[in-house]
């Protein structure tokens, strides 16, 4: 199942939305300019872009503290998400969130979570919702690697395949729980192995091809959709900076990466990459690239004004969204 | 009580077709009362699982953050804790930290509480944790009746709540009306008027307060008996009037001591009725440590009647100030 | 690996004392005479055995709420035991634990535990303190087919797996979990299978079979000893009785067990095996079993009657054994 | 701060070779100031886990069970609730369950409390939980002397103990001398002398305390501020003697009110204390609500040196009785 043209401009466009927004907001970060933790998306686009390019915007995704561009994947605005990270009342959550709470419910995007593992099992209960009300949409989890050693993941693919529900795992295995590489934190060379144990589906993709996970994605997606359960996909993808933003600073000098593993991060660009395959595939010229990078900086510009001139919260807000 | 908690579950699924049961062994029913159900209501909507207390927690928060009303059975209290990141961080926060963008009206139901000899891995009172917690409730009746009215009103609730049936009172008897009904979370119930002294307690605790009630009548004692109820929002407004009347306050938990209900009742009573009181208020707690298997140890780990009326005893005999 | 006559006699032995201990117990239960809930092995006695036999006594095994063949298996005291059922002060506890929390610490005998997985995360500690240690110890955590499905179960075997310790996880797998089938509760056959997902052996055995589980058994804790790491059993058995004591009453009519199904698991009895096998393979005549059979009787009445006329728990010892 | 957690930790380990460290990125040290004891102790004690929290939590039990003295360091106080059933069931039960047949040497160090702007996820205090768990030690401390004879003397106890650091507090400077100290678990600290009104609180609060106390003193106000340090066991003694002083009480945590430590000291100085009491107690907690992300909202919930000393100030004008 290629993806026609216009599913390829559609997946580049998000990715380049996900990697200016990113790029902006460590800038923004390296200034002093945002308050709490920031952890980048930077050269994992094609995961959450692949997938949610396979997603209808009725489908659910349940994100991580690295979701930014899960929101973008799953249509999110920047103004909506820049005020949030600045705190502002005109934010998702309304400044409530941050960083690592960012939701979108009118999206589908249940939310981020700053808890490693705490969004899978909401997932399973987004794929139940599905199933009970007998529509055909599907759930999303994404997490990392480490999460994968999580209980969490364990009860929740295990619950997902014995209810046999609508929920697609993604595990966005980019080699490291923070600063802990994941040879030494597991076994085991492949997470997708793992399926085996809950009798579903695992596959393994390039998580720097987007046209690879969006197909995975896809077929797993399909497969949901026709009531046969769940499926884990390993999507294996390098994070290009720090864990978090700001880590140089607080790890005053020690090393946890060799420069050629930084330098092979680098080189695997999942944006590059489809903008080269867009190039000679023809599907569309350089230029038209440019265009859309310049215009997607611009609205990312506009996200900071934005921001910036938006309200704090507040402070009877304090006491609204609580009981109901 | 357990048919009482039948008959509240069997009504609200009946009435709403997003109200569904999922936990360990709900089909067959091993405790809270969720037998029978199955043969109503079908597989799918009484959903046994594997015994995954943090992911089927879980999965109650994404089914309600989607439109349903999940009641979730976690058998007994402490099996709460291994589902405790998704209570706390999921169930007790998603609203408000996202800013409104989602109601999350689950149930959590669980057993509580000591005086079984199941030994400490099946006997302990874990209230105060979810106390504790911002966002969840805490409901805990003392009788068929409270339990049925108040269960209906935590499902149709649209606020996370923690539910408490208490593993002795199971085959506790009372009457419960055929009309429907629903008791309103947050309204203590005057289980007996007094004139003397404000006894606060919930659940189990009650009925001991009852019976310590009765022998001080038998002393020329008036003992008003306030039953919670709901633990969370709790009903200061009506302790602190009976202690405006009585002057006098004992607060009767089944928990361990630090941090737990008694304290924190007489706290807000010391804070807030302070020129009520006649004397100091009192909190009468398990004795702190964990709860023994042998029944004559366990009987002395739990606040007894004669505990309760030694202590009202006592606040009778200090010379009012 | 064949065990040796001795070792046969002394596995044999070992079951026995668990069959006619259970039986007891279940007897003292039904009349009425035991406080809490009781969970018994019968039908089980060979995983625990098989297991227990392949130890050393300082090695470490945790239990579970269906613990008391494990305690004998690994060496227990029957008096200490019974004690400990009626809560009496001469109990391996001081009655302060019951049947779901009885521990011989001076066997290695880590405890039982009232929380399904609870003990897994505990045996991998044990392993971590021997090789921390540099001993040549090795920790068993003995759990149920249902504990499979915890976290505690994948975190445990995980970590165990990344460190390397000397682990062995042995599932007695006797298809259920309360009252809910196994295929229930999983979508797999084998539980082995989920080995593969630490890297680590997976091994299956016939549960009723003591020689086999020891054979297992031994050459998983050979592998420990010589630093290679843990390794899962999977053992397949039946559960003779029900869940729990006096479930019966509880389920007022209501059925989980085909009967055929409970025949089947009656059928399969461990001890005759063994005895049969015993007897057929001349290595002790019947007389001897029924000699030696005697004597166990003789020893867990005797049992009954220590508990019963031991003093209950003083008052004073209810604030004895809380911070040293 | 960091750098007296560090040496604590240095010290012990040097002095005692059953002592190792275990958690989520101790090589390199994320928080909790492990930082540079992989350089000197290597890959046998100090020790990357996996991020499994529950496991972890429970090979710290098994360890301790077997005669190691294991530090996990849990990293965020909200990750505890994953480990929270090993904690609670396992190593605040298994000494008494199993009547004595072990000792459990265990130090779990974590983050605790808000003011970073890190989101609910990583800003809750979670230390009434602990406090409300039987035979589980709960330490705060707020300054850098305190934090390493504490963590020292956390070490050396033969019982589970949950070390809170605060977050904020991290950069926190302080005297620390160079010859070895320990500070004995359970004894407060009188941080500021004062004989109109005693102020009650550990950690962070103790700061906003010392503020408030210094904005007092402007107005003729004299207050006393204790630092609890150990908040279970808690050192009732000193507290109910700075009452007896006063006259006047305000208990200041950074939890959530409803069970939480404020609730807890101003339960038991009302009950022991009533009598010194010439006003009634009050409780300064955190505002009821999930910790904000915005640093506007975020400062609202925390008490600050301004509600503390209003407080006071409102103490002072009630008519002594
Ligand atoms: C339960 C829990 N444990 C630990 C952390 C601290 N932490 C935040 S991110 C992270 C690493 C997560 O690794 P992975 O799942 O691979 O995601 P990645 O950051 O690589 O995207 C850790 C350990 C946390 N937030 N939650
Ligand atoms: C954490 C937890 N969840 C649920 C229970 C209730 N419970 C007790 S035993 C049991 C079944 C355990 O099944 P399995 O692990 O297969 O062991 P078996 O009883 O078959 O030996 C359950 C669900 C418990 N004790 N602890
Ligand atoms: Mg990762
Ligand atoms: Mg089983």
């Amino acid at each position: 199942m290629t993806p026609s043209p216009e599913v390829v401009m559609d997946i580049y466009t998000r990715m380049l939305r996900i990697r200016r927004f990113e790029e902006q907001v460590g800038k923004l970060f390296a200034e002093g300019q945002l308050p709490g933790f920031v952890h980048l998306y930077i050269g994992e686009e094609a995961v959450g872009v692949g997938v949610c390019a396979a997603l209808r915007d009725d489908d659910y995704i349940v994100s991580t503290h690295r979701g930014h561009g899960h929101v973008i994947a799953k249509g999110g605005d920047f103004n909506r998400m820049m005020a949030e990270l600045f705190g502002k009342a005109t934010g998702y959550c309304k400044g409530k969130g941050g960083s690592m709470h960012i939701a979108d419910f009118s999206i589908g995007m249940l939310g981020a979570c700053g808890i490693v593992g705490g969004g899978i099992p909401v997932a399973v209960g987004a794929g139940f919702s599905a199933y009970y009300r007998g529509t055909d949409q599907v759930a999303v989890s994404l997490f990392g690697d480490g999460a994968a050693n999580e209980g969490s993941f364990h009860e929740s693919l295990n619950l997902a395949s014995a209810l046999k529900l609508p929920v697609i795992f993604v595990c966005e295995n980019n080699g490291y729980g923070e600063f802990t590489p994941a040879e030494r934190a597991m076994n085991i060379q492949d997470i997708a192995e793992r399926a085996h144990g809950y009798g579903i589906p695992g596959v393994i993709v390039d998580g720097t091809d987007a046209l690879a996970v969006y197909e995975a994605a896809a077929a797993a997606v399909e497969r949901a959709r026709r009531g046969e359960g769940p499926a884990l996909i390993e999507a294996k993808t390098h994070r290009r900076g720090g864990h978090a933003e700001g880590e140089a600073a607080f790890l005053a000098g020690q090393q946890y990466r060799s420069p050629e593993e930084e330098r092979a991060a680098q080189e695997k660009d999942p944006l590059a990459r489809l903008g080269a395959f867009i190039i000679e595939r023809e599907i569309a010229p350089a230029s038209h690239l440019e265009t859309l990078d310049a215009k997607i900086v611009e609205q990312v510009t506009a996200a900071v004004e934005f921001a910036r001139s938006s309200p704090d919260p507040s402070l009877e807000s304090l006491y609204e969204d609580t009981w109901v | 009580m357990i048919a009482a908690i039948q008959a509240a579950l069997a009504e609200e699924m009946r009435r709403d077709p997003t109200v569904f049961l999922i936990g360990e062994d709900v089909r067959l029913g091993v405790f809270a009362g969720t037998r029978g159900l199955h043969a109503e209501f079908g597989d799918k909507r009484v959903i046994d699982t594997p015994i995954s207390e943090l992911a089927v927690a879980g999965t109650g928060v994404g089914a309600a953050a989607t439109g349903l009303r999940p009641v979730v059975d976690l058998m007994f209290g402490t099996f709460l804790y291994l589902a405790f990141d998704q209570i706390a961080n999921q169930a007790g926060a998603m609203r408000y930290m996202f800013g409104g963008q989602t109601k999350l009206p689950i149930v959590y139901m669980t057993q509580n509480g000591s005086g079984s000899s199941a030994g400490h891995h099946h006997s302990q009172s874990v209230h105060p944790f979810f106390m504790n917690m911002p966002l969840i409730k805490v409901v805990m009746p003392s009788t068929p009746y409270d339990a049925k009215g108040l269960l209906k009103a935590a499902i149709r609730d649209d606020n996370p709540v923690v539910f408490f049936n208490h593993l002795s009172l199971g085959g506790q008897r009372g009457e419960v009306p055929d009309e429907e009904y629903l008791i309103p979370l947050g309204k203590a119930d005057i289980k007996r008027e007094g004139a003397d002294v404000t006894i606060c307690a919930a659940g189990m605790m009650v009925h001991q307060s009852l019976k310590a009630a009765a022998a001080l009548e038998a002393d020329g004692i008036s003992a008003e008996v306030i039953d919670l109820r709901t633990l969370k929002p709790w009903d200061e407004e009506t302790v602190l009037a009976s202690v405006a009347k009585t002057g006098r306050f004992i607060a009767v938990d089944e928990s361990y001591p630090v941090c737990g209900g008694a304290s924190e009742w007489a706290a807000v009573v010391a804070e807030k009725g302070f020129s009520d009181l006649k004397a100091a208020p009192r909190r009468i707690s398990s004795k702190p440590v964990p709860i023994p298997f042998s029944p004559a140890l366990e009987k002395a780990v739990i606040p007894s009647a004669e505990e309760i009326a030694a202590a009202a005893r006592e606040l009778m005999a200090v010379a009012a100030r």
